[in-house]
């Protein structure tokens, strides 16, 4: 009964010292998976899926924090490429987060625009050009129609358009 | 040499561990979704399933015999095990992520993974040599891993069948494995042993 | 002037399923014959009863999904299943083994997965090796078959038919004067307690190159798989890889040692070879889909047979091995894509 | 000229049907004359003409009515003599789709009054001026791709053969057939002109076995040019063969590249009409002004081919053919493979448009009715490209992109074999030409996606500069405050200013 | 999640008691079952013994010897394999020991044989067997009673060529699809009864002056 | 709802060990040939992962990750080892039947999945109802699918029960018109049975609405 204890004790001890050692020694190696989540996000910086931008979610759907199916310009085919990527379910899109689709861009009304330039700082991808106190202008080429800047103008004179149109 | 094949085949064809045995179901129908996990995780059991027979083996020869304590032999192997799959959940955490990830609950899981307790009991009853042993975890691992892959591939093309829907999902994997099952019947009697 | 306009291609499609489906039947048709003279009418029953049970399954499991039955039912694939399904079973069953058989290919191999095209496995397997483990004792009551010089009364149609339904027998005959072991179970015992080759086919039931009147019935086979790959049904690379794979290690191990070991020929005209090769492993569903992978496919169905054979527990193996390299098509599929035309 | 087999089997395809007796019982029908022209300001691959004429003016026969103002570009020329009625937008069948285009409606006049001759000025020396000259003679590939000719011929990668394609693989159409009967002579020396201009060291003329008549005529011409360079290889009657991709496999072995044109790999391949087009321009000074069309479908009376003024509306060659008989099931512009179906016949014949088929109800595909494919693989071995069309079908279906990437959707050339070998009767074809577009849409999504990404990187970069550059102006001025009493007051006085400047701002505003 | 140096220990620590827990634990657990499990064992073996002893043996069964044989050829087992001699005050009265008939269908079927002193079988029983479910697996005595017309039958009677199955013109009932099984079972056996003609003598000498030890300790 | 009923439901039915989490398939396929093997295994396991939940889920604050595992399958280990060995001393005829499925329970992954997901986390009374809630939806599912296979596979129900609580019980065997079909017995069958039960859960979720899973999975990309 003692000689049990004690070996099984041993046993054990030696295992456990062997596992805090390898802890100790191996490489923590670098954790690329945020990126190839956020390769396949729309990268389009809504900030819908109630995050800051495309990186910060990736980093949170990394971390298991959460679910894939928070980015509506992404669509269903974002979460079904994303749950393959992690070996996860695929989930309905969450479309009460918003409806931002990339077919769309802001589009300045020069009649109302009063030049305050307040919208220019919020687009993430400066597609907003001008300069105070003149008519502002949005680069169609480059607006991914995030729908950020419309909240910022005071009179609000921006709109979203069919991207083609 | 060709008793060592024996074994090998016994253990991964004849008496395959997933299919006829029922050891390491979990992982086999929790890792199976998609092939790349299914090998990731195939070679993860693999790396417990030998290391694991053998300390186990050399633990049993070495410390319980000795010392009269067969009654330990579970305790004992499980130990040797559960530290065994701590070190693969570190390596794989370490050196890829993403496959960490993907395995999720399954890492821990192999340490509860019939499979590897099974192997290791086998080989303490059925008093083998220490090659012996080492090449029936061998064997246990390529069985595993082979109708891992073939049902993750399986699987994957499954999804694409249009299943009745209280079938979809978990059922039809059943159903796919059960197949199999059916299939794998054909090597009984293989190896007389 | 107006026209209605349709989407290109114009030229009118060159195939069709229930025809592909019909032809396998067509080629089926002389060996079904063959099995009805050598073994009486027990095939025919069991093939009726097959078919019926098999169409009844399909159309039940489409009420049950509210799918079209129509087109399902017309295509014809749950009858070559039936048909391939009764070549597998002994002639003399009692109704509920092809019935049972046909069923669970049809609802659990074909229907679960969605029904023709969808199946991972071949059904008629499936349904055959579930009767093999479940009722062993009814599927290996073969009779010998019907020739002169063979002691054995042979049952009329109206025994067979009363056996098959009531399970009773005219008042003068037991089972066990019925059933003989197949050649290839005596074979296989044969090696195994020690006979040579030889002594073992000097027994009555073999003729020239294997069983008698199952030479004469796997050789038609063999026509209706060249009218097959005559008309284009199937093409060659399953059946020719299939017979290599099984003849290959025959043959070697043959001529290794002519008393342990069968000879070719036993081989090629024995058991589900022939059928195999040119009907089972042939169906497009669940064989692989490139012609590199079917290469791969045949060749390990043909193997695996083999292996079965002479050191397995089964007497016959084609069905294993077919459900075997079944649930190996995913990957070989994966592994044998052709290279795109100018790709690398 | 040798004549040789080459020793190489055809990838996929499928033996058809010809179809092609009808047409070529009789030979070319010349001389026909619309009432009519309608000319289309684009009929070839890349950016349209630019009209030079106006409402009401005379034009005579070969008069350029629209110029080729970029590259790439090909001039259209009036194919008889006649008043322009208007320049209008009509729909145009072009080479896989109808569209919209600016077109030039000429009201012939009969007379068919040529230019006045010697205004087309002798073919010129420097090898820059012959290709102006053929962008101005508005000669395009015939072949199908309508690809201007002069692009083609254009300064390339060196060349290694010149290809000539009277293959014409494709059911019913036979244009290239009866043209190689009639004027292989011509089509040898467009041929050879093409290859002086490429400077090809041979120059390969590919004919389908089954066109015995041409082959004959073309092997006549061939050793009556007495030139070493010729060649002629008859090609098995496989379908797609003709597909210049195809074509150079069978010819050379060679694969073009995924992404590539046979240009970039040194092989020209042109259509002999091209060929004809070309000998025409320079031997005759005529621009590109009819071409052989075929005409034929059990719905036409007299089935046959004709030499067709580009733009003369469907309508008036159809009747000239002898208009239809039976009930005409469907009108179909190409060949019965690739030819797509037309609602009307009020479209005008194109530079593009090798053959017009009326075919009646048992002619053509009826059921649509579509089946779940039975994986067996008949469609991957008839694929020429060595595509599997049963898992891009799936792949398409369910929009997986990255999938359709993998199983090569673009190598696909629509050539709709898979889809009439197909037991199921799945429409492959149409599905791959509709997926197409989604996949290019989300091709360029991805591109967007990918700068996007940059452009947010940069603007977060500039907003953390401009916050700290901020911070550290407030850190100076802090400092310097807090240090001497004259910036304080600098300060101080700064803020009152600031102040009052809003005050009175406001009060502005109201 | 790399442990700093003082959870280090801490792990070793908590590791150590713990391990020394479960240890005590199971160690306690054992040292109070030990006995009652062995008694157990023996009421099973026991039981087992009677299963292939008739009843008049069976009481004085109650504390048979364990020999140690071997007879690679007619028991098919390498080892030497426990032989139980039952014996009553004055004599033995009969013997148990496992065989192995070698060349079951799909693998060698495991018998214990029980024979009386005079040669005569009272009683065969399957221990292990891979014969095919439905088919050859009635030698089991729950499947079927066909594993009983053994008992009564010895060496002499039937005559050693009607040892086998009446396929083969033999006096025991074959198995109908299973042949093979029975023919196995029927030389398992046969073969077994030749052993114990063969050994008898000695082996009854060896159990009474007290060579094997006694099979149960009181 | 409160938490209890919510962790008593988890366990029972929305995330049931054996339906949901696939988890213990092991003792799960291969021990219910019969009703009676499946329940005894399934009232062995309840025992364990309750008592093993409220122990780990009482030091759970002294858990080290490094070597968490080896510790919670040295925990359950040792429990199924002190049981094993009490029953057989104790209970030597159920020991008869259960002695092989034991051992099983120490690699029943649904007990070490609760310790890792469950106990590690929560404090101790819901640690135990979760455990017991967990056990019980498991037992369950091991009866089902032990009576659907006792009856297909030998055409009888109750089978054994006196062995399990004593010979009075050998009066509830029911022995149907049949004598089954072997393939519901081997593996094979355990397979099927166990879609079957799934499958059923997953009509019946769908019926009463409760979120069963998604069912379409995700679609492949091979790469
Ligand atoms: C968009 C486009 C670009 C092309 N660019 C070239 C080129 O750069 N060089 C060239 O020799 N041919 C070029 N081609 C012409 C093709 O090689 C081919 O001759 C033309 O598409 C007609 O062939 P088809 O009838 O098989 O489509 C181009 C064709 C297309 C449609
Ligand atoms: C499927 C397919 C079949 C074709 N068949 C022919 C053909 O038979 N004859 C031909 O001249 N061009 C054919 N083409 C067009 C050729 O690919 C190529 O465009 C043409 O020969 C280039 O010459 P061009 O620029 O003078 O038209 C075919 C194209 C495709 C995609
Ligand atoms: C699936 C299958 C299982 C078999 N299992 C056994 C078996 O367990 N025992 C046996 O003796 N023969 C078995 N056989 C061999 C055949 O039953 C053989 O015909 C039989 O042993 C001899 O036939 P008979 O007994 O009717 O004379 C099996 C055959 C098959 C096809
Ligand atoms: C050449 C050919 C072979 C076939 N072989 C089988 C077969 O072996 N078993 C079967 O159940 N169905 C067979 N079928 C019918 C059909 O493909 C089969 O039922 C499908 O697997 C059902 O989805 C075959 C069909 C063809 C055209
Ligand atoms: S919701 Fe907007 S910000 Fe969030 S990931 Fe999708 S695109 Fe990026
Ligand atoms: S302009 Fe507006 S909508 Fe467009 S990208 Fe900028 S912020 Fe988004
Ligand atoms: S249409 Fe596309 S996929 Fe189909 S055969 Fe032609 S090239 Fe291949
Ligand atoms: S030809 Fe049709 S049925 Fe056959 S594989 Fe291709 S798509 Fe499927
Ligand atoms: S129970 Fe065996 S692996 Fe989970």
């Amino acid at each position: 009964m003692l000689i049990g204890t004690v070996v099984l004790a041993g046993l054990a001890l030696g295992l456990c010292a062997v596992l805090v050692l390898t802890d100790r020694l191996l490489p923590a190696g670098r954790d690329r998976v945020a990126e190839q989540v956020e390769s396949l996000l729309p990268r389009i910086q809504c900030a819908q899926c109630g995050y800051p931008g495309c990186r910060p979610y990736a980093e949170a759907i990394a971390a298991g924090d959460a679910d894939i199916n928070r980015c509506p310009p992404g669509g269903e085919e974002t979460v079904r490429r994303l749950a393959d990527l992690l070996g996860r379910e695929v989930l309905a899109l969450d479309t009460t987060l918003g409806s931002a689709d990339m077919n769309r861009v802001a589009r300045i009304d020069e009649r109302n625009c009063i030049g305050c330039n307040r919208c220019v700082p919020v687009c993430p991808v400066d597609a907003i050009v001008g300069v105070q106190q003149t008519i502002h202008a949005v680069i169609a080429a480059h607006c991914t129609g995030c729908e950020l800047c419309l909240a910022h103008c005071p009179v609000d004179c921006i709109d979203l358009v069919p991207r083609d149109a | 040499m060709t008793e060592l094949m024996l074994v090998i085949i016994g253990a991964a064809l004849v008496n395959n561990f997933v299919l006829v045995q029922f050891l390491g179901l979990c992982p086999f129908m929790g890792a199976s979704r998609r092939v790349e996990g299914a090998l990731g995780m195939a070679l993860a059991t693999g790396l417990v399933l030998t290391t694991a027979s053998g300390i186990s083996y050399l633990v049993d020869r070495l410390l319980l015999i000795p010392f009269d304590l067969e009654y330990l032999r579970l305790l004992a192997f499980i130990l040797v095990i559960g530290a065994a799959v701590q070190l693969t959940e570190q390596l794989t955490r370490k050196l890829s992520p993403l496959l960490h990830r993907v395995l999720g609950l399954y890492i821990p899981l192999i340490a509860s993974n019939c499979a590897v307790l099974g192997v290791a009991l086998l080989n303490s009853t059925a008093n083998r040599s220490l090659i012996a042993a080492l090449f029936y975890g061998a064997g246990a691992a390529v069985g595993f891993g082979l109708v891992l892959a073939l049902l993750a591939g399986l699987r994957e093309r499954a999804e694409f069948a249009d299943v009745p829907k209280p079938f979809q999902g978990h059922a039809i994997a059943f159903i796919t494995a059960g197949i199999m099952s059916l299939a794998f019947l054909g090597f009984t009697g293989f190896v007389r042993l | 002037m107006r026209f209605d306009v349709a989407p290109g291609p114009h030229t009118a499609p060159i195939a069709s399923v229930p025809l592909t489906m019909r032809r396998v039947l067509y080629a089926l048709a002389p060996a079904a014959l063959a099995h009805v003279w050598f073994f009486g009418s027990g095939f025919a029953i069991n093939f009726v009863v097959a078919t019926v049970t098999a169409l009844a399954a399909e159309a039940a499991v489409l009420r049950l999904r509210r799918r079209p039955t129509r087109v399902p039912l017309n295509d014809c694939s749950a009858i070559v299943t039936a048909a391939l399904l009764s070549f597998a079973i002994p002639p003399l069953a009692p109704w509920w083994i092809p019935a049972f058989g046909a069923a669970s290919a049809i609802v659990v191999a074909k229907h679960l997965y969605g029904g023709l095209g969808r199946n991972l496995f071949n059904p008629a397997m499936v349904g055959y090796v579930v009767l093999l483990i479940s009722f062993p004792a009814e599927l290996i009551q073969w009779i010998p078959p019907r020739m002169g010089d063979l002691d054995y009364q042979h049952l009329g149609f109206l025994a067979h038919l009363t056996y098959s339904l009531t399970g009773a027998l005219p008042a003068d005959v037991t089972i066990d004067a019925l059933t003989r072991a197949t050649p290839l179970d005596l074979v296989k015992e044969g090696l195994r307690s020690a006979q040579t080759y030889s002594e073992v086919r000097a027994g009555s039931l073999f003729g020239g190159i294997a069983g008698r009147g199952w030479e004469w019935i796997n050789s038609f086979i063999a026509l209706g798989g060249l009218y097959l790959l005559y008309t284009g049904t199937i093409r060659w690379q399953i059946p020719i890889m299939l017979l290599v794979g099984l003849l290959f290690p025959a043959t070697l191990l043959w001529l290794f040692d002519a008393d342990r070991f069968a000879t070719p020929g036993f081989h090629l005209f024995s058991g589900a070879t022939l059928l195999g090769a040119f009907f089972i492993a042939t169906d497009p569903v669940s064989a692989a889909e490139s012609d590199r992978g079917r290469l791969i496919f045949g060749a390990g169905i043909g193997f695996l047979t083999y292996c079965i054979r002479t050191w397995g527990g089964y007497p016959d193996g084609m069905a294993f091995s077919v459900l075997l390299m079944n649930s190996a098509v995913p990957l070989i599929d994966r592994y044998t894509r052709p290279r795109i035309y100018g790709r690398d | 000229m040798l004549e040789y087999t080459p020793d190489r089997r055809p990838t996929g395809g499928l033996r058809l049907p010809a179809h092609k007796e009808a047409s070529t019982a009789q030979p070319i029908a010349r001389g026909f004359m619309p009432r009519t022209l309608v000319l289309a300001l684009q009929q070839h691959q890349g950016p349209p003409t630019t009209p030079v004429v106006r409402r009401g003016e005379r034009v005579l026969k070969g008069q350029v009515v629209a110029r080729a103002r970029a590259l790439r570009s090909a001039a259209v020329h009036a194919s008889t003599s006649g008043h322009v009625r208007a320049i209008e937008e009509r729909l145009v069948p072009s080479v896989h789709a109808i569209h919209r285009t600016r077109c030039i409606v000429i009201d012939a006049d009969g007379e068919d009054e040529p230019l006045p001759p010697g205004s087309g000025a002798a073919w010129p020396e420097d090898p820059e001026e012959q290709l102006e000259r053929i962008r101005d003679g508005g000669i395009v590939g015939l072949g199908g791709g309508v690809f201007p000719t002069a692009e083609k011929l254009g300064p390339h990668t060196p060349c290694k053969a010149l290809i000539v394609n009277g293959v014409e693989c494709e059911p019913y159409i036979s244009c290239d057939d009866v043209l190689m009967r009639e004027a292989a002579a011509q089509i040898i020396d467009g041929a050879l002109i093409m290859r002086e201009l490429l400077a090809a060291p041979v120059c390969i003329v590919a004919v389908e076995r089954d066109k015995p008549q041409a082959i004959e005529a073309l092997l006549e011409a061939g050793r009556a040019s007495g030139d070493a360079s010729l060649k002629l290889a008859d090609i098995p009657t496989v379908y797609p063969t003709g597909g210049e991709r195809q074509l150079v496999e069978m010819l050379t072995g060679e694969e073009v590249p995924s992404t590539q044109y046979p240009s970039e790999i040194g092989y020209i391949c042109q259509n002999v009409g091209t060929a004809y087009a070309l000998h025409r321009l320079v031997r005759a000074g005529e621009p590109l002004l009819s071409r052989i069309v075929t005409v034929t479908g059990e719905g036409i009376a007299r089935p046959r081919n004709v030499e067709t003024p580009i733009g003369t509306p469907i309508g008036e060659l159809i009747e000239f053919c002898g208009g239809y008989v039976g009930d005409v099931d469907r009108l179909i512009l190409g060949g019965s493979m690739m030819g797509y179906a037309l609602p009307n016949d009020e479209m005008p014949i194109t530079k593009g448009s090798n053959c017009l088929i009326a075919a009646v109800h048992r002619e053509v595909r009826q059921d649509f009715s579509e089946r779940f494919c039975i994986r067996c693989g008949n469609c991957g071995t008839a694929c020429p490209a060595r595509l599997l069309p049963q898992e891009l079908l799936r792949a398409a279906r369910d929009n997986d992109h990255a999938l359709l990437d993998e199983f090569g959707l673009n190598d696909c050339i629509e050539c709709g074999c898979c889809d009439v070998i197909c037991p199921s009767h799945i429409p492959l074809t149409e599905v791959f030409r509709n997926a197409k577009f989604a996949h290019a849409r989300y091709q360029r999504q991805e591109v967007f996606s990918a700068e996007t990404q940059q452009r947010f990187k940069r603007h977060e970069e500039r907003k953390r500069a401009n916050v700290e550059r901020g911070k550290a102006r407030q850190d100076h001025l802090i400092h310097e405050v807090e240090t001497d009493k004259a910036a304080r007051q600098r300060a101080i006085e700064a803020a009152i200013e600031r102040a009052r400047q809003r005050r009175c701002n406001d009060s502005d505003a109201e | 999640m790399a442990a700093t140096e003082g959870s280090a220990l801490r792990t070793l620590a908590l590791v150590g008691v713990i391990a020394v827990g479960a240890a005590a634990l199971v160690s306690g657990s054992y040292e109070f079952s030990r006995d009652r499990i062995e008694a157990n064992r023996q009421a099973r073996l026991l039981q087992e013994l009677q299963s292939v002893l008739d009843s008049t043996v069976s009481e004085a069964a109650v504390n048979p010897a364990r020999i140690q044989a071997s007879d690679p050829q007619r028991l098919g087992y390498e080892d030497p394999v426990d032989v139980y001699i039952v014996r009553d005050e004055e004599r033995p009265r009969a013997a148990v020991f496992p065989a192995v008939a070698p060349d079951g269908y799909h693998a060698p079927i495991h018998l214990l044989i029980g024979v009386s002193a005079d040669g005569i079988v009272t009683g065969v029983r399957v221990i292990e067997h891979r014969e095919t479910p439905g088919l050859g697996d009635v030698i089991e005595i729950g499947k079927s009673d066909w594993i009983v017309q053994f008992d009564g039958k010895s060496l002499t009677s039937p005559q050693p060529p009607q040892w086998a199955v009446d396929d083969d013109d033999g006096s025991f009932d074959s198995i109908t699809g299973a042949t093979v099984t029975a023919r196995a079972v029927v030389a398992g056996v046969r073969s077994g009864l030749e052993f114990y003609e063969a050994r008898r003598a000695e082996l009854f000498a060896r159990a009474a002056d007290g060579f094997g030890e006694e099979a149960f300790d009181e | 709802m409160s938490r209890v009923r919510v962790l008593m439901l988890g366990g029972l039915w929305r995330n049931n060990p054996a339906l949901v989490l696939l988890l213990g398939l092991c003792p799960l396929l291969a021990v219910t040939t019969t009703l009676v093997n499946g329940l005894t295994l399934g009232l062995a396991t309840l025992v364990v992962v309750a008592t093993t939940n409220t122990i780990v889920s009482m030091m759970r604050h002294s858990l080290v990750p490094v070597v968490r595992i080896p510790l919670f399958v040295l925990i359950i280990a040792s429990i199924v080892t002190c049981i094993d060995l009490l029953t057989h001393a104790l209970l030597f005829e159920l020991h008869e039947i259960l002695g092989l499925f034991i051992p099983l329970i120490i690699t029943n992954c649904a007990i070490l999945a609760q310790a890792e997901t469950v106990a590690s986390r929560r404090p101790v009374n819901e640690s135990l109802v979760s455990g017991i809630a967990t056990g019980f939806g498991f037992c369950g599912v091991l009866v089902v699918l032990g009576a659907i296979r006792e009856v297909v596979g030998q055409g009888t129900l109750l089978a054994g029960l006196d062995l399990l609580v004593g010979p009075w019980a050998a009066s509830l065997r029911i022995d149907l018109p049949f004598d089954g079909m072997l393939v519901a017995v081997l593996p094979p069958g355990a397979f099927f049975g166990l879609a079957v039960v799934i499958a059923l859960r997953n009509l019946i979720a769908a019926r009463t609405g409760a979120p069963g899973r998604r069912m379409r999975t995700a679609r492949v990309r091979r790469s």
